[in-house]
């Protein structure tokens, strides 16, 4: 086991293939999206308009190195300043296999 | 046509709207699984563009057919400018651009809820209203966008009237997004493209497309509208809660702007001599509002704007009210007109 | 006559069920989306409702029909009174109130596998049985309750005999929910009010509504019945083995209990004159056990119960039981007796 | 960034609008949730009923301040006691934006 | 029958699948939710496996029949034979294995694409097509395993040759998978076992289930390809996008071999004296590639084999190859020699 | 509250039943899966292949003893050898009830 870090984010979900594509351009590859996270934050209520789904957030999760991680925090800061969300980075031991 | 009004809810499919508000009114926990829902409006508009390309089809493109499209172009650029100037003082001025939006543009079900009235009462319509319908939704857009990034630009100058120019480039690297980038949304706007694509694939096809198509397309239409409008009736009460904040004013606007632009496209539609039908379908494309594209689009080009305010006002209000009384009270005042 | 049975499992529905059974049995992968099943068991409510309010709008509420109603809600009162004395002393009481609940209520697909065996045969049936099959759902459901109510304060005095009062007092705070609140949640419970909705629907747009609602709610009924049936095959299945622990007196209660509900509830159709096609209904309502409605709220209601064991006896083997062999066997009893 | 606690709960679907509202009360108002999460806990298995949806749980994420943490912990645990389902306390990192 | 390739394009079907394409490609955000696109998947296995089971209880099994279907099971084993060897030097030799078993294995789809254009030209065919469908699909898998094997032992005595046995023991215990373990997955495995019950229950129900199940699995049938399609489309336009690294050998295999499959197809039923229609299905059955059974099954018995390369292949080229171009290409040859 | 490990693990959503079988013969019942995880790792993108969902992930979330983590841990080990994935651990507090 190595230690790294978990980031989490929840964003709107339209803002996804973007987000992973600057993630791509940093050099972070792999990640783990679970599409469908409903939520409440600063932008209200977000569910509800079942037909364009534009409420819908997603959430993502990625396993990386702290360097990694810093990198990360600076690529999405200004995607979550316009368009919301929020981004929490903590501890985890990966399994190497 | 003193009945029409009741004739009009005796419908099932607008029965299991009212059910649907009544089950969300007494808080049950009904719910259409959101898939379901979601394929239920794809459906609707390929049924809806498949049907009005077939009918495009056989009619041609005739003049009343172009002078019903302009007319509808029309509406989509007066709605917006006109709707900006009455909220522009009284709310704030992104909320106002995407209002103005929402107005301008259309909802596919409201015009579908008419097209079902008049079959119901015998009276014909066009294919190319379904033209109408699709090139009203781009026109709206664009004026939003562009009363957004005016008012962008009127607030970036208040703000640094020295620092001028830098700041706004600045701001619109963050906020401004490129009127190209907004329109390429709003074409690829996947429900706006599916209506689109049906209606080229109905001119195409045909007759003969028509005829394979009919079971699915035609003849299962009114049950799937029904479960379809149920759920709207689930969302729209679901909504009505929500919005609670909205304030005597933008409710009034939401529920008394249909009727006026219900009347401005009607007026238009005399002038240029189109048919009642015609003239009704015109009427709910101006009055109805759009929950679904517009919403889509805005979110990226007008982030400032709260969602939840035009969502609340077209979903919870317009929608209803036009869906309930709209058609109906439209479609008398047509026929006293029209002399029907 | 002798052939119903195998003429029954002959039906391209039941037999996707059997193959919904050998598929999960041999592990297969095989899987229907859930919200597709969630939406086709909506579906079937909508269906049956409707086909139900549209055949009582043409028939009228006449005497017999009354009868056939009083006889279900009869029927929903003893069917938990007897089933909780039958189980009290053999399984934990709170389970006991639960499964009571279970086998009062209903299992609308069996109704419905009911309908299909009439058709198929040619016996007529009336739209009262479908506000007959609406009206069971309640008062199994409130007797569970009242007895579960029973059951709580009863253990509390044995608990706690000096404490007393301020204990039940406790106790209600933390586990009694009001019957109230509880007649709150089955009335607006989902799957409850669909059913009641489409039923009135029907009977308020009668044939008009019928004619074009058909190709939805009736021609493609079938083929979505075979899909639904499909899916329940893959749970009966999945369930059995979730259920090795029931042990064999409550197994046995889940397979004997339906042919002791329909004998009385056909002796009961026999004293009150009731037609062969409304017995057989009767009886599959009194012989089947609810597996949506009932789990729903008493996992609310009574939540000291076990989900798993009430769901499994009236899913894993009550269920296929009627479906399979029930049917046929009740309705050739009544054939016997009113010498059809 | 600045430190939060992340409070994950994983309950009975049916229970979570009652839950945020009883979060509402005690002045949080943000959180994610992602709806269908199966699992098998003290209760059994919770899966398998399609039509009713009962046994569905649902995951809820709140990111907070430890004494809003500590509150959540406080109202929810009676819920927890009566409808199953569990709660996880862990430390992250907020991205400010 | 020269403008057969343009008929074949004007079906509504077919143009649905352009349409995906072309909104796919202007990275459109248009997408039918996934539960409403693996059932469809799972509707046409029922609806093509009902209406084949049908056919051939109304024709039974003749010798044609007979001769067809070991014309099928021969070209089952034939394709990834010689597929591995063409692949063998030029590709992984994983990636060769799964590749023949894509190859040798069938797409259901393009089977009723296939259909679709016979019926629309007035051609019959027979209902043991679809069983000769049904037994191409676990040959082609048996193949495959076996070929992976060989290369797992070959490489495991070239990387230890001293070693030896033990070895080899180790791995399989790792990797190797048994072969029964692999039929046990390719028998159950959902897609392939809804299409033999369905094809079993059409048989034993015959003409009796086909009326009532006909609304649901005839008549809507075209509507509900054409939403499946669209949604092909969908994905094959963004499979493309991922199988840029595919590189040219691989492509043009994916293009090239389904000519080559068609032709041996279309010899051996020459040679067997099939019918044209037959002969049209057993074409586009051999030239086809699997990209739902075959991927389920290698991802487990074969997970040395990259995915992304049989899957893309087979989806992303293939797939459309035939839909478009294929179908009617194979026809006019055999409308040219069968002489029609 | 107790202090317990949180397990996470992303791995294909068709060995899940397998895995989750394998640890219950090591005596770990309780569990949470939110079955659609997409993701991209080593093995390259995994979505997009509606019909068969051969691509999908599945999100498992297990707390456990720090005794049952490195139980977990060894068991799933050889499973994402074969097929992919990846497994966190990491800390949390358990709220008692
Ligand atoms: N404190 C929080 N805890 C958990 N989720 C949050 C929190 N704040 C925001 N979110 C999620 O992030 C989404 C966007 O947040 P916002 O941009 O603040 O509206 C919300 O819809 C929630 O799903
Ligand atoms: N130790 C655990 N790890 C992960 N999830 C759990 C655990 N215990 C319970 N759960 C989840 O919480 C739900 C309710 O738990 P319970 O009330 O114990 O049946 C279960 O269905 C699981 O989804
Ligand atoms: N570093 C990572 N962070 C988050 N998720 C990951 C990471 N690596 C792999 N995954 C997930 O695990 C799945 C299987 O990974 P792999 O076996 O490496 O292809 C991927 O599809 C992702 O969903
Ligand atoms: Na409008
Ligand atoms: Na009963
Ligand atoms: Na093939």
């Amino acid at each position: 086991m190595k230690p790294v870090k978990k980031v989490e984010l929840v964003v709107d979900a339209h803002e996804v293939p973007h987000l992973l594509e600057q993630l791509k351009r940093i050099g972070v590859n792999d990640y783990t999206v679970i599409s469908e996270a409903h939520g409440r934050g600063d932008r209200g209520s977000r569910a509800g308009d079942v037909f364009s789904g534009v409420f819908d957030n997603s959430y993502v999760m990625i396993a990386c190195t702290e360097t990694q991680a810093r990198q990360i925090v600076e690529t999405v800061r200004p995607i979550l300043k316009r368009l919301g969300g929020i981004c929490l980075v903590s501890d985890a031991m990966w399994v190497l296999h | 046509m003193d009945l029409s009004l009741v004739q009009n809810l005796i419908d099932p499919a607008i029965l299991f709207f009212f059910f649907g508000l009544f089950a969300a009114g007494i808080r049950s926990n009904l719910d259409i699984p959101a898939p379901i829902a979601k394929f239920f409006s794809l459906y609707l508009l390929v049924a809806i563009g498949f049907k009005g390309g077939v009918a495009l089809a056989a009619s041609g493109l005739t003049v009343t057919a172009v002078a019903a499209i302009g007319a509808a172009m029309l509406m989509a650029l007066l709605v917006p400018a006109y709707s900006f100037l009455i909220l522009r003082g009284r709310t704030n001025p992104y909320d106002a651009a995407a209002i103005a939006a929402t107005y301008g543009s259309i909802s596919a079900v409201t015009f579908i809820a008419a097209q079902q009235f008049l079959t119901r009462n015998g009276v014909d319509f066009g294919g190319h209203m379904t033209v109408a319908m699709v090139l009203m939704e781009s026109p709206a857009i664009i004026m939003a966008v562009l009363l957004a990034s005016l008012v962008r630009k009127r607030e970036q100058a208040q703000l640094s009237p020295s620092v001028g120019a830098a700041a706004v480039a600045n701001s619109t690297s963050s906020k401004g997004i490129s009127l190209k980038e907004v329109l390429h949304e709003a074409f690829t706007d996947g429900a706006h493209l599916l209506l689109i694509g049906s209606l080229v694939i109905g001119y195409i096809t045909g007759d003969a497309g028509k005829e394979v198509m009919a079971p699915f397309t035609a003849e299962i239409f009114k049950g799937i509208l029904a479960f379809f409008l149920l759920e709207m009736g689930l969302l729209v009460a679901r909504q009505l809660r929500e919005s609670r904040d909205l304030g005597p004013f933008l409710m009034g606007f939401a529920l008394v702007m249909p009727m006026v632009n219900a009347s401005v496209a009607i007026a238009l539609a005399w002038v240029l001599g189109l048919a009642a039908g015609d003239t009704l379908l015109l009427a709910c494309l101006a009055a109805s509002g759009s929950y679904i594209v517009v919403p889509a689009i805005c979110r990226y080009a007008i982030p400032e704007a709260r969602p939840g305010v035009y969502f609340s006002m077209s979903l919870a209000f317009t929608f209803p009210f036009n869906i309930v009384i709209g058609i109906p009270l439209y479609y008398s005042v047509i026929a006293l007109i029209w002399g029907n």
